[in-house]
């Protein structure tokens, strides 16, 4: 199954784009998600924890099962205002 | 509603929302400043994660219009690149009293800045940011 | 300064006060509203012990600016016949943080509430007050 | 000596002016005043404890010594705002 993934800000640069379609397991958890992301993006695995990270513009726990379709971003340190 | 705008804040147009049983008014506006943690700042961009940002900021006023029956709370988040003195949040709470205005008004900025998805880049004098 | 005006006060003015380094703008006004204490109200009249409540209104700036001293504040309280919607005070705190704008802006009204000798009369829709 | 006399509010109501001259002995206290004035003013005589007074345009303590020429006014509840 299929999951498209944003990226913004400081993870938008890491990563050199804004979105991917990433192709994963079934039953792949948001927390493995994010681990799989570190084997590629080196800025990724100098964060001793997970990010927040969202599924369809919600905040999701790291145990979250992704679905087929799933929108996922995991966001840097939020600094609005 | 749309609480994200790339066009300059109306500042005194969210003063215009009183109702008549309301006696205070409490207005937040963040402001881009010239300097952070000892560096200059000449602009800042804000980015947002735009879907998410309003959904987050409209699950905050559902939270505070539990939290805070009485007050009427209106938000707004700018995003683009923006410079010093330019208004990036304006938070407006009208109550009949100013004890909850202030209160309300208190808690959705401090919200807005932590769980809302907007980062700032910032440009500095040297052209670095 | 002049703290008290009989003319409506310019309450987006009072946002124009801000300095480059400030990154928060707090401003509170209070509004005539429509009822006090289960009494519908139609028009409140201010009365003001002019020389004393300048100098008062003054003392209390000063206060805050020993108390809040990264914060700039504007006052104004306005007197006479007002009604309904009308702004009876604002008070305008820009500081490069918000934490000491909320605060002193929050000080700023009770205390103007408190020590300025300042009175208000209501008026009622028969007409009593 | 004489002290200059102010009234405001609902205290302006109830001694029918706003200002008036007063003739006092030398030595004598806000608070003396006070008492003097609900000896004419029946308002005055139903406060529990003395209204905070003004002596030229700053809170004085009921102790305070008056002086000629003196502005003094008894101030109501203060509700501004």
């Amino acid at each position: 199954m299929r999951v498209r993934l944003l990226h913004f800000a400081s993870f938008r640069e890491a990563a050199g784009r804004d979105e991917e379609e990433r192709e994963i397991a079934d039953g792949t958890r948001v927390s493995e998600l994010w681990s799989a992301l570190g084997k590629q993006v080196a800025l990724f695995r100098r964060f001793p924890k997970m990010p927040p990270a969202a599924v369809n513009r919600e905040y999701a726990a790291p145990d979250t099962v992704l679905r087929d379709g799933d929108e996922v971003a995991f966001l840097p340190p939020v600094a609005g205002g | 509603m749309a609480y994200l705008t790339s066009s300059p804040i109306d500042v005194p147009a969210m003063l215009l929302d009183a109702r008549s049983s309301d006696g205070a008014l409490c207005l937040f506006v963040g402001v881009v400043r010239d300097e952070n943690e000892g560096r200059r700042t000449t602009a800042i961009q804000y980015e947002a994660y735009g879907p998410m940002a309003e959904s987050e900021m409209a699950r905050i006023a559902d939270g505070l219009a539990r939290e805070y029956p009485a007050v009427k709370i209106g938000m707004k988040h700018r995003v683009g690149l923006l410079s010093v003195g330019d208004a990036s949040v304006a938070i407006a709470a009208v109550s009949p009293h100013r004890a909850d205005a202030f209160a309300a008004c208190r808690a959705a900025i401090d919200r807005v800045k932590t769980t809302v998805p907007i980062w700032k880049k910032e440009f500095h004098p040297d052209g670095s940011s």
